[in-house]
C-alpha cells in the first residue's frame, strides 16, 4: 500500500520467522511418503524404527545438536517445524525427547551424545518419574533432578532402570522409570537456567507437536466436509459445518500465532529472554483451549467414521489430548498467567503482553528485543 | 503444507519498540494531567478534536499517507503499533478513526489528486473528521441491498436515501456515501453500486440522533434529500463502489481495535485480582493469553498487509476471535463481579460501560455470522 | 404410554408445582396491559407508581404475607411466577423487595407493616449498605444486620438514613444508604435461620426475575427472527440464526427447570429443608451462566436495532445482568456450589444433587422429602 | 406466557425416592462385592447378561411394559429413577439398555399381540437382547436416505443391504432394521420405509466388527443378504416406518443416559478436589448445577411422557444440554489434570475412557445439529 517509506525501511522493522524453507520441502515430502505408505491405525502405537533410521540419516534426530556435538546446528524455528509435520504425520518417533530436550541437557552438562535413542525425565526424590515417554523404546535415559537447590543431569543406560510399561491416551509407550539413586546423585551439576528451561522447552515442543496435528486435523476435516453428502449436497454447504469448521480453523491459527510468538523469541534469545515464562504459557494456554475446540469439533464434524480405529481423526486427537497436558495441565498455566498478569496490574499488564516481563528488563538481555 | 489461514508472524525489531514506548511515554503523561480517563471502546465513544489534532502535530496521525499529501509516509506496520498504544491506553481516539482507517487508504487508492489534496493533508492534521455511510435501515448484513439513490443531474448526482449507524455524523465534516447509480439487477446485485464523498453540511443533509441502549448519542440516521454531489467528489468509479468498499476489509477487520476495545477493563481486573478485590481465577491468565496470541496474529496481518499480501480471511479470523474475545473479557470480569458499584468505582464502570457497548463488538464490520462464512470460503467451503 | 399401572397412581409418585392459573392469568392480562400502555424506554428508570398501585389493588405487593399481617397468603410459587411475569413486563417495581424480603422480615421480626413501600438490605458494620434498589422511593428500609452473633431487623424511617443516589446497570435507583446505628442496634433479634436465609431467598428471587426476563427475550427474538428480512428471507431460516435462537431457548428452559426446582423445594419446606443452600445454588448458577449466552445471542439475533435506546431489548438484558450478579456474584455460587460438592465427594455427589445434602438428614425434616 | 420448550416441573413424592434408595443400596452392594466397577458410558460400552438378569428379577427391567406380557406394569416416572440409579453408578446396563428402551415401547405401541408375547417377557427378565438397525454407511443424519432393500417375496420380506453403529449387535438376539419396502420418491423421502424385527442368527446376516478409536468393540457392521423376514416379523405398517421410528424420539432423546454419561468421572473430579489431588476450581460447582437443573428438565419431560403429553421438543433440549454438559465435564476434567496416570489411578482411567467416548456423545441418537433445527421447529422457526 505505501510504496513511500520516509522514515525506516522495512527490515529495520521486522523480521520473518519462517523456518528454512529447504527444510520443510524435504520433511513435506518425507512425511507425505510416510503418510502414503505406512500401516492402518491402530490403538497402540509403538516406535517407527525405519522412520527414525531415516530421520537419522537426513540429520534430523540430532537437528538442535550444535555442530561439534554431532548435531546439525538448527536452531529453534527449524525445529519447531520438525516437530509440527512429525506431529502432523502422526509420525511415533521421539524427536522432542531424543534432541529437543535429550540432547539438549547432555550438551549443557557436557556429556557425551552417541547418539542412541534417548527420552527424558524429571524423577522425583525417590527416583521414580512417570508418564516417561518412550521409554521402553531408549537404550538411555536423561534425567534432570534437583538435589538440595542444584540441578543435576545423568544420562542412565535403559539397563540400569526399572520400565514398568503403561501407555498414555495416544496408546503410546509412557512408563513409570524407576532410577538406582545413585545414578542420579552421580549426576553432573547443571547451570540453574538449566533446570528452570526444560520445563518450558518440554511445555513449548509439546505446543509445536501439537498445532501441528491440528494444522492436519483441519485439512482431514475439510477434505471430509467436501467429500461427504448429506441431504443431497456436501456437508460443507450447511452453515452449521461451516461455522465449526471455521472456528476449528480459527483457534488453530491463533494457537499457531502464539507458539510462533514463543519459538521466535526462544530462537532469537536462546531462551534467554526473562519473558519466555510467560511467551510459553501464552502458547500452551492457547494450544490447550484450541485443543478443546478442536478436537471436539472435528469429531462433531466427522461423524460416528471419525471415531473408528481405521481412520486418521484419532491418531492426530488422540496424541493432541495427551500432549496438551504434558509439562503441565492447562489449568496449571493459566494459572501461572493469572499469576503474571495479576503482579503486573494495571499499569504493566500490556508491558506483559508485549514482552513478556511487567517490568523493564535489568539483566543484559537488550531491553527493547523481542517485543 | 496445510492450510494457512493466517500469515506467518514476524518479530518486532526495537526501532518499531522504540516508536511503541515513545508514544506510550506520551500518553502516560496526559494520563497523569488528566487530559483523559482511561475507557474501553474509545474508538467509537471518545471523540476529542484537541487531542486529535495532538496526535497529528506528534505525527502520529496519516501515517501511511506520503508526505506529499501532507502525511507520514511511514508504514503500516508503524501505524499498527501507534494505535495499539492509543487503544490500550483507552486515549480519546473517535474524531480521527475512521478518517485514519479507512477513509485515507481509500482517498489513495481511488480518489482523484485533486481530492487526495483537498482532504489528505487535514486528515493527517487531525483536523478534517469524516464518517462512512453505508447501513441502511433495511440493509442489516446484506450491503447490496442499499435504497440510497444517486440519479444523475446536470454535473453530478442527487443523492436520495437514509444511512444509518453513521457513528460520529453529528461530529464529522463529511462522509463517504454508498448509493444505488443503477437500479437493481437481481441478478447482479454488486452492480451499479457507487461511492460519494458527501459534505455533512450540504443542503438537504439531516443528522438525527440514534441513542444507544446506556442513553449516549455515538450513532446516527443520516436523511439524504436530493444532496447534490457534484462530479468531483465521486470516489472511484461510477459502478465500482461494491468493489472498492469491500478492498479495503482486511484493513478495517483485523486492526488492533478488534481485540483491545476492553482491555483497559481486563488491566482493571488483574489489579483487583492482584488487590484481593476479585477473587484470583485462572480464567484471567486465559483471556490475557488470548489477548496476547491476537496481538501477534494481528501484527502478522498488518506484516501482510504491508507486503501487499491478500489477508482477507486473515482479517475475519483476527475479527471473529478479537471481539469476541473482547465480550468474553467483559462477561468473565461481569461473573466475577457481584453487584454494587463501591467494591471498585473504576472497575464498575468500566464493565458497566463494556457491557453497554459488547453487543456492538460483534456487529460493527460485519457481523460475526457473517464473517465466519468469509472464512468458510477462504477455506474453500463455498 | 403406560396405561397399566398396577403399582402406585400418579399421585403418590408426582406433585405438580405449577402457580396458581387464576393468578397466572390475572398477572399475564396486567402486565400485557402495563407493556402496551407503557412510554418508550429510557436509560434510567424509575419507579412506577401507578403500576405499584394497580398491583397493591390486587394484593399482589403484599403477595406472600400472611392473612393475619394484612397479606394475601401466598406461597413462593405464586410469588416466583408474579416477580418472573413483572421481570418480563421490565416492570419499575420492587417486589422482591417489599414484598418477599422486606414483608418476611417484617413478620419475622413480630414488626408491624403498614404497607408502606419497603426496600431492604443489610448494612454492614459501619451502618452503610451499598446497593439498595429503590431506596429513594421507599418510605422505610427494612435492614438486617449481624451484631455479635445475633440477627436484628430494623425497619428505619427512610428520613432516618442518608440516602446517595446511584443507579445500577439496569439504569434503577441502587442506592447508597447509611444507617444511625442506633437505629440499627435496636432492632429485634431474630432466630438464626432468619438471617441465613435472607441471602438465599434474595438469590432465589432475582433468579426468578432473570428468568422471567429471559422467557421474554426469547419471545422477542423470535418475534425479530419471523419478521427481519436479510438475502431475501427471513432470518429466521438461517442455520445460524437458527442454532443461536435454539440455544438461547434452552439455556432459558434449563434455568427455569433449576428455579421452579428451588422454589419448589422452598415451598414445600417452606424454606426448611437443609438442601436449600445447594437448590438456590443450582438455579442461581444456571440462572447465572444462562444469562450470559441469553443476553450476547439475542443481542447478536437483534442487531444493531436492539441497542437502540427506544428497543425493548435491553429493558429486559440490563435487568437480567444487574440482578444475576446481586445476592453473589456467579463466581461466588459456582465457590459455593464446588465446596458443597467437593465434600460430598465421590460417593454422595449424586445424593447431594437428587437431595441438596450430601449426608443423609439429621434435623427433623422428612428424610425423603423433597429429594 | 412465553414460549416453553419444557413441560413444568414436578416434586418427586417420598414412594418414588424410596425406590431410588432400594436401588442405589443394592448397586452399592453390588459395587462392594466387586460385581463391576463403576464407569463411564456403560450404557453402551458395559455388556453384562448375569447383571441385567439380575435386575430382571428384580423387578427394574420392563418396567413400563404391562404384567400380562411379564413386564412390571408400572410408571415412566419410575423406570426413570431406577434408570438414573444404574446409570450414576455406572452400572453394565448395555445388554438391556435398547431392548428396555426403545424395543419394548415400540413393540407395545406396533406390535402384533403375538410379537408382544413372543418378545415382552423375555425383555423384561432380561434374556432377550436387543440392537437397532438404522444408520447406514452413507446415511448419517440423513435416516430417510437408507438403502436396505426389503423385497416381497412369498409370505414374507427379504432384507439386503447393511446397517452400521449397531451397538452390541455381536452379543444381540435381534434387532429392528428400517427397510425400503418401496423404491425412492424423491419428492416424498419419508414414504416407503418399514420396520421388520430380525433374527440375527437368520441365514444371511454377517456381523463384523467396528473397533472404535480406542480398540474397543461396541458397534458393528451387520450385512443382511437376503434375509428372509415373514410376514409376522413385520414390525407395524409396512410403508408407516418412518412414522414409527420417530414417534419413539421423546423416549430416546430425553433420558438420563443423555446426561449421567460421564457422572462418574465428575464424581471422582469432586474426590479429587476434596483431597487436594485436583486444584479447587468453581467449574465444578458449575458442572454440578448443570447437571442437578438436567436432572429436574429431564424428569420434567418424563412426567410429560407419562401424561401423554408432547415433548419431542423438549426431548431435543435434553438431549443437546445434556450431551453436551457429557462432553464439558470430560473436557473440564481434562483441563485440570496433568498427563500422567499416577495422580489418580482411577481418576485417569475414568477421563481416558470418557475423551474416547465423548465423540459419540454428540453424535448418536442424532446430531446436536440436527437437534437444534429441531428445537428451532419447535419454537416455530421452521
Amino acid at each position: 500500500m505505501t510504496d513511500h517509506h520516509e522514515g525506516h525501511g522495512l527490515d529495520d522493522l521486522v523480521e520473518p520467522t519462517s523456518p528454512d524453507p529447504d527444510l520443510v520441502e524435504v520433511l513435506t515430502d518425507l512425511f507425505a511418503d510416510y503418510r502414503a505408505t505406512r500401516a492402518t491405525p491402530t490403538a497402540v502405537v509403538d516406535l517407527d524404527r525405519d522412520l527414525w533410521q531415516r530421520l537419522e540419516d537426513l540429520g534430523m534426530t540430532r537437528l538442535t545438536g550444535t555442530e561439534s556435538a554431532g548435531g546439525s546446528g538448527g536452531g529453534w524455528v527449524d525445529a519447531a517445524a520438525l516437530l509440527g509435520l512429525a506431529a502432523a504425520a502422526a509420525a511415533p518417533v521421539p524427536l522432542a525427547e531424543h534432541d529437543v530436550l535429550g540432547g539438549w541437557l547432555l550438551e549443557a552438562a557436557g556429556l557425551p551424545n552417541d547418539g542412541g535413542l534417548r527420552t527424558v525425565c524429571r524423577p522425583d526424590p525417590s527416583g521414580v518419574a512417570l508418564n516417561v515417554t518412550w521409554a521402553r523404546d531408549a537404550s538411555s535415559i536423561v534425567a534432570l533432578w534437583e538435589d538440595r537447590d542444584q540441578w543435576r543431569v545423568a544420562d542412565v543406560p535403559v539397563d540400569r532402570v526399572a520400565v514398568d510399561e503403561r501407555r498414555n491416551l495416544a496408546g503410546e509407550p509412557s512408563d513409570t522409570v524407576e532410577f538406582d539413586l545413585d545414578d542420579l546423585e552421580s549426576g553432573i551439576v547443571v547451570a540453574h537456567e538449566i533446570g528452570e528451561q526444560f520445563h518450558l522447552r518440554g511445555a513449548l515442543a509439546r505446543s509445536a507437536q501439537v498445532v501441528g496435528a491440528m494444522e492436519r486435523v483441519v485439512d482431514v476435516v475439510l477434505t471430509h466436509v467436501r467429500e461427504r453428502e448429506q441431504f443431497g449436497r456436501p456437508i460443507g454447504r450447511f452453515q452449521a459445518v461451516q461455522h465449526l469448521v471455521s472456528d476449528i480453523a480459527s483457534e488453530t491459527a491463533l494457537a499457531r500465532a502464539a507458539t510462533d510468538a514463543a519459538v521466535a523469541r526462544a530462537a532469537a534469545s536462546d531462551w534467554r529472554d526473562p519473558g519466555m515464562l510467560f511467551a510459553v504459557g501464552v502458547a500452551k494456554s492457547c494450544v490447550g483451549h484450541a485443543a478443546s475446540v478442536v478436537v471436539r469439533g472435528s469429531h462433531q464434524v466427522l461423524g460416528a467414521i471419525g471415531t473408528t480405529l481405521e481412520h486418521e481423526l484419532h491418531t492426530l486427537t488422540r496424541p493432541i489430548l495427551a500432549r496438551r497436558s504434558e509439562y503441565g495441565s492447562l489449568q496449571d498455566w493459566d494459572e501461572t498467567l493469572t499469576a503474571l498478569a495479576s503482579s503486573a496490574g494495571h499499569d504493566r499488564l500490556w508491558t506483559l503482553v508485549t514482552t513478556g516481563r511487567a517490568k523493564p528488563s535489568t539483566g543484559s538481555f537488550p531491553p527493547h528485543d523481542n517485543t | 503444507m496445510s492450510t494457512r489461514l493466517v500469515p506467518p508472524g514476524a518479530r518486532e525489531l526495537p526501532v518499531l519498540t522504540e516508536l511503541r514506548l515513545e508514544v506510550r511515554a506520551f500518553l502516560a503523561e496526559q494520563v497523569a494531567a488528566g487530559a483523559f480517563v482511561p475507557h474501553v471502546d474509545t474508538w467509537l465513544t471518545r471523540w476529542d478534536r484537541d487531542f486529535t489534532r495532538e496526535l497529528g502535530r506528534r505525527g502520529w496521525l496519516g501515517m501511511v499517507i506520503p508526505t506529499e499529501y501532507g502525511g507520514q509516509g511511514r508504514t503500516y506496520l508503524e501505524r499498527f503499533v501507534v494505535t495499539e498504544e492509543l487503544l490500550v491506553v483507552g486515549a480519546p481516539v473517535a474524531a480521527h478513526w475512521i478518517a485514519e482507517r479507512q477513509i485515507g487508504p481509500s482517498l489513495l487508492r481511488y480518489g482523484t489528486e485533486e481530492q487526495k489534496q483537498a482532504f489528505l493533508p487535514g486528515i493527517s492534521r487531525g483536523e478534517v473528521v469524516f464518517g462512512i455511510g453505508m447501513s441502511e435501515p433495511d440493509s442489516g448484513s446484506d450491503l447490496a441491498s442499499v435504497r440510497t439513490r444517486a440519479d444523475r443531474v446536470d454535473g453530478g448526482w442527487r443523492l436520495t436515501g437514509t444511512k444509518v449507524w453513521t457513528s460520529g455524523a453529528h461530529e464529522a465534516d463529511a462522509f463517504f456515501a454508498l448509493a444505488r447509480s443503477a437500479p437493481l439487477d437481481p441478478a447482479h446485485r454488486h452492480d451499479g453500486l457507487s461511492q460519494f464523498i458527501v459534505d455533512l453540511r450540504a443542503p438537504g443533509v439531516t443528522i438525527r440522533p440514534i441513542i444507544s441502549m446506556g442513553g449516549d448519542h455515538h450513532f446516527n440516521e443520516v436523511h439524504l434529500d436530493g444532496v447534490l454531489i457534484p462530479d468531483d467528489r465521486v470516489l472511484g468509479e461510477i459502478g465500482q463502489g461494491w468493489a472498492q468498499v469491500t478492498s479495503e476489509l482486511a484493513y478495517e477487520r483485523s486492526g488492533p481495535e478488534r481485540v483491545l476495545s476492553t482491555f483497559q477493563l481486563l488491566a482493571a481486573a488483574a489489579q483487583a485480582m492482584d488487590d484481593g478485590r476479585l477473587p484470583t481465577d485462572p480464567g484471567l491468565g486465559r483471556h490475557v493469553a488470548r489477548l496476547a496470541a491476537l496481538h501477534h496474529m494481528s501484527f502478522a496481518v498488518a506484516n501482510a498487509l504491508e507486503h501487499h499480501e491478500d489477508a482477507d480471511t486473515a482479517a475475519a479470523v483476527v475479527k471473529v476471535l478479537g471481539t469476541t474475545g473482547e465480550g468474553d473479557i467483559t462477561d468473565y470480569v461481569d461473573t466475577l463481579t457481584a453487584s454494587g458499584w463501591a467494591l471498585d468505582e473504576e472497575l464498575d464502570t468500566l464493565l458497566h460501560a463494556a457491557i453497554l457497548q459488547r453487543p456492538g463488538f460483534t456487529l460493527r464490520g460485519g457481523t460475526n455470522e457473517i464473517l465466519r462464512g468469509v472464512i468458510a470460503r477462504g477455506l474453500g467451503m463455498r
